[in-house]
């Protein structure tokens, strides 16, 4: 009796490292056991598919970034997943990409993905024909409410330092209303795109969330103010699978998996051991 | 084969990333060297990109064609270094209080309709006759939480008398709503944070940095385990007198 | 053409009418009006955990709180006078973790003032009670960790722009045997759970107030609630209204 | 004349200007006072640059700090040899990225700095947190009381949603797991959300009538009383 009440005493207090130690096994063991398991598409990837594939001819795009070097690591699947697809609607729909950032940041990491996509200028040479990276812009909320006004004020150049006018692909682009939809990945809440875009002009707006955003994010979407949402590395994996090519959001599923089983256990066996204590009298 | 700039290239960053996991374990030196050179290294980055941007979009363009907006901007923007003029630092508040007011003045009518008016607005719902008995029920949750929420946030009422006392248990209610929300955001949170983790782990699996991590995984992790088993041999006994009863 | 840009109406009268009340609010309660608050539970926990430091022998600690500008520092603050009065009056040990160089002033005047109140500035030691760590999260964060470890507090108090590193701070107080409460408008989830007691959101800056009977904050928190319940008051009739058919409140609205 | 500048009443009276012109010319549709007016435009891009010119603000602080650290020859919270390493890359880094002959922002060698340095180390930072979440998870996440006891079921139903292995137990996991986040959790999030909006109008409303004036000073003079 005195041995069993020991061990989960015992067990309340084990080194935490222990537990780190579990988390970096089954962090690993995807890597060398195929663990992957089916994964079913949600409703809200659906959506956010569905409505990026019934987008018109030759609309005009704004694939915004705002993610953190800290939250890139889990919105990477996202990020080049969306920009695969934007290109995508590019070639087959005559869509205009225009890509840019919202914080420091965010004019090397969508440079990182062209660069990896083999869309950089000085890879391909259809840019500015169709799409541009603007760069980053500065300023947050009054920035954002500038740019949509008169974009060239403030942005009159690309990242690489041409001229926007010399750029076919800004044709007739001045303000947010010329856009027909804006795409924004944000790794720090949306709420700024939403009150410079979507209120004042009523522009579309879709939104790759970080998944601890999403909750937040949920009753802007319930109100219409964003019109589809993107969840966190599910979500990515997800849109991997619906463009049918897959890349690290489907590596890094399975991990998810395996990490939650061993939060979960570790929840459960805490909480038993808890119950066994507690019905002992020891707490 | 990778390059020898791509090879240095991949120790760096399984080096950096290492540095900092070896905290989980206990601070140490590396974690020190990592912190400070984050640090460091991501406010002269935020300050470079910052003037390239002014560079190339405002001084630039402002050589070819006046643009006296532009000028003001840059003049006026010097104040803020007062901040660092003994004497004459309250002149920095004029930069700063420009600064917040136009932050004030451009988000707050909007998130007003955004976070305010709209939310109310997108809760007024059709308590029957959705069609379906699970839209009913639905909606009928979605309305009874918001309004328990928010009566939960009221604080001038006190929970006593005959206003007080329904009050005090809608209250209670609106605490059962929040419990719920936190308990999802936490899975969503845990989600989240799990990502990262795989995300920076996949970095360090890709086929350049396999090998470092491999080897500075090993030599990190070594030296950690050998400075606390020390650690432990010196300091042993006394751990025993202070521990408490729990 | 009309005055007012469509679709800007109703949230342009609510924003007015948002400064009317608050506005009124705090002139009122400046005059001397006596409020009332709820009972909020972790208000009474502040004071048994002090109350638990002091019997042990332990510390108490609080987190500084980042840059001073928003209403979780200012709560922050008026928190961080009441504990420390108490300690002082106690005679409990009383650390401050300090994050922000903006902050330090202000913390060093809310602190001496405190002792002094209790009568109890030569006990008051500044270099003992305010430690000043990092500006920068992370950095600050292991030098919490490293002030719990070393301090073994019996309570540890957080609030004030808490962010990502929140929940290793709580995480370590918590290993480390202190009553935790904390008080954030971000990371809710994470730090409800982590927490003894948590202060949600607004629970905070109502907390702030009834602690410092600050008019300014009493009048603010006021003026909110009958907001609110003018908030509430209409979603009920848009309710009603829209179950019974008709969508005129929701098109006023959206005007 | 220094007297007059140093007078909390200058500050205030721009906070408030900029704040109340732009309030109003977002809802007014005159040719001289609108959104589009060309003074709305020019003050958004005089406010836009002014905030972009702050930028050297913390890497002044931040040298300030450190050279007082070194100059005390300090060993707590760090010793001062660390100080020194942060100075010496962050001016390596500084002039990696000014303009400088082959340098700048675009340049291979500011590029190695953020891809093989900033970028996975920020991510790591971030991620020693969710070692930090497993703890918890363990420690502290006990069905102690109802409360907890409910929290604890909603979070491992959003685990099982949000991970693929959560189908294994049948498709009414994810049903239930996304009901309650766009449900229970939505409207949850919702009234935070309300809140939290009231909570900048006041701020907002204090600072404009100069009742709030901490953030001019750091806080509010006189403290909290």
């Amino acid at each position: 009796m005195a041995k069993t009440e020991s061990v989960w005493a015992k067990m309340s207090k084990v080194d935490r490292r222990w537990l780190f130690l579990a988390l970096w096994i089954v962090i690993l063991l995807p890597y060398f056991v195929d663990l992957s398991l089916p994964l079913k598409i949600t409703k809200m990837s659906q959506d956010y598919y569905n409505y990026l594939n019934n987008m018109p001819k030759g609309s005009v795009i704004i694939w915004g970034w705002d993610v953190s070097f800290a939250g890139w690591s889990e919105m990477e699947a996202q990020g080049v997943a969306v920009t695969k697809l934007m290109f995508k609607m590019m070639r087959e729909k005559g869509c205009r990409i225009i890509i840019m950032g919202y914080r420091e940041e965010c004019g090397h990491l969508p440079e990182r993905v062209l660069l990896q996509l083999g869309m950089h200028p000085t890879q391909n040479p259809d840019y500015g024909k169709m799409y541009v990276h603007l760069g980053w812009l500065p300023g947050g909320s009054v920035g954002m409410s500038n740019f949509a006004k008169n974009m060239r004020a403030v942005l009159p150049k690309d990242w690489w330092g041409t001229p926007l006018d010399n750029l076919p692909v800004m044709k007739g682009i001045n303000q947010i209303q010329d856009v027909n939809l804006v795409i924004y990945i944000e790794s720090g809440g949306c709420e700024a795109a939403i009150s410079q875009y979507v209120v004042p002009y009523g522009t579309p707006l879709l939104v790759c969330a970080i998944a601890q955003n999403v909750p937040g994010n949920m009753p802007r979407l319930d109100a219409g103010l964003i019109k589809a949402m993107l969840a966190g590395i599910r979500g990515g994996a997800e849109l991997e699978m619906l463009i049918k090519e897959l890349g690290v959001g489907n590596i890094n599923i399975t991990g998810i998996s395996t990490t939650h089983i061993v939060l979960m256990a570790f929840m459960l066996l805490a909480n038993i051991g808890y119950f066994i204590r507690k019905s002992k009298g020891e707490t | 084969m990778a390059t020898f700039e791509e090879s240095i290239l991949a120790f760096l960053t399984v080096w950096g990333t290492l540095c900092i996991y070896s905290y989980t374990f206990k601070d140490n030196p590396f974690w020190k060297w990592a912190t400070n050179t984050l640090v460091a290294g991501y406010i002269a980055y935020s300050a470079v990109v910052n003037i390239d941007w002014l560079l190339n979009s405002i001084i630039l363009p402002m050589t070819k064609s006046m643009n006296y907006i532009h000028l003001l901007g840059i003049l006026v923007g010097f104040l803020w270094y007062f901040r660092f003029w003994k004497k004459y630092f309250y002149i920095y508040r004029y930069a700063l209080a420009m600064n917040v007011g136009a932050g004030i003045g451009i988000s707050l009518p909007r998130t007003v309709r955004s976070d305010i008016t709209q939310q109310i607005g997108a809760t007024m719902l059709k308590l029957y006759g959705t069609g379906t008995l699970l839209g009913d029920f639905t909606n009928l949750v979605i309305v009874f939480s918001v309004i328990t929420a928010m009566i939960y946030f009221i604080f001038t009422i006190k929970h006593e008398g005959p206003v007080g006392m329904p009050i005090g248990w809608i209250s209670k209610a609106g605490r059962w709503v929040l419990i719920v929300t936190f308990g999802v955001a936490f899975g969503n949170t845990i989600n989240s944070r799990m990502a990262l983790l795989l995300g920076t782990v996949y970095t360090l699996m890709k086929p350049d940095n396999k090998i470092y991590f491999g080897i500075l995984g090993i030599i990190i992790l070594g030296y950690l385990i050998g400075t606390e088993l020390l650690e432990r041999r010196k300091v042993a006994p006394e751990i025993i007198t202070t521990q408490k009863p729990d | 053409m009309s005055l007012i840009v469509k679709g800007r109406l109703f949230s342009g009268f609510f924003l007015l009418l948002s400064a009317i009340v608050i506005l009124m609010m705090i002139e009122w309660a400046k005059r001397g009006r006596k409020l009332s608050l709820r009972r909020i539970a972790a208000l009474d926990a502040i004071d048994e955990a002090v109350a638990r430091a002091t019997e042990t022998g332990r510390p108490v600690l609080q987190h500084g709180g980042s840059d001073p500008s928003g209403n979780d520092t200012i709560a922050n603050f008026s928190i961080m006078n009441y504990i420390a009065r108490n300690c002082a009056r106690r005679g409990t040990d009383y650390i401050v973790a300090a994050r922000s160089t903006a902050g330090l002033p202000v913390i060093r005047e809310i602190v001496s003032g405190a002792y002094e109140a209790e009568g109890k500035l030569d006990v008051y030691d500044e270099y003992h009670t305010i430690r000043f760590g990092s500006p920068e999260q992370f950095a600050f964060a292991s030098f919490f960790m490293d002030t719990v470890a070393t301090e073994k507090p019996a309570f540890t108090f957080m609030a004030g722009g808490l962010s990502g590193e929140a929940l290793t701070l709580c995480e370590s107080a918590v290993l480390a045997g202190s009553i935790v409460i904390s008080g954030s408008s971000g990371q809710l989830a994470v730090l409800f759970a982590a927490s003894d007691y948590f202060l949600i959101a607004e629970e905070l800056y109502a907390a702030g107030a009834y602690l410092s009977g600050d008019p300014l904050q009493m009048g603010s928190l006021s003026g909110e609630d009958y907001l609110k319940i003018f908030l509430v008051s209409l979603a009920v009739i848009g309710i009603a209204s829209v179950s019974l058919g008709s969508r005129w409140l929701f098109d006023i609205f959206n005007m | 004349m220094a007297l007059i500048l140093k007078r909390r009443e200058i500050p205030i009276l721009l906070t408030a200007f900029f704040a109340v012109y732009m309030m109003v010319a977002y809802h007014l549709t005159l040719p001289w006072l609108s959104e589009t007016s060309q003074f709305t435009k020019d003050l958004q891009t005089f406010s836009q640059i002014l905030g972009v010119m702050a930028l050297g603000l913390g890497y002044i602080a931040i040298v300030r700090l450190h050279v007082g650290y070194i100059s005390r020859r300090i060993k707590h919270p760090q010793h001062w040899l660390w100080s020194l390493w942060l100075l010496i890359v962050l001016a390596i880094v500084t002039i990696v990225g000014l303009p400088l002959g082959s340098f700048g922002v675009r340049s291979a060698q500011l590029r190695w700095v953020y891809d093989s340095v900033l970028l996975p180390m920020r991510g790591a930072m971030y991620a020693v947190v969710s070692f930090y979440i497993a703890s918890a998870a363990y420690r502290v996440f006990l069905a102690r009381n109802k409360e907890a006891a409910v929290m604890l079921g909603c979070s491992i139903i959003v685990m099982l949603t949000n991970a693929p292995v959560g189908e294994l137990l049948g498709t009414w996991v994810g049903g239930l797991g996304s009901w309650l986040l766009s449900v229970p959790c939505m409207a949850g999030e919702r009234a935070l959300a309300i809140c939290a909006g009231f909570g900048s109008l006041v701020l907002a409303w204090r600072m404009i009538t100069g009742r709030e004036t901490g953030y001019l000073r750091g806080a509010r003079e006189g403290g909290a009383e």
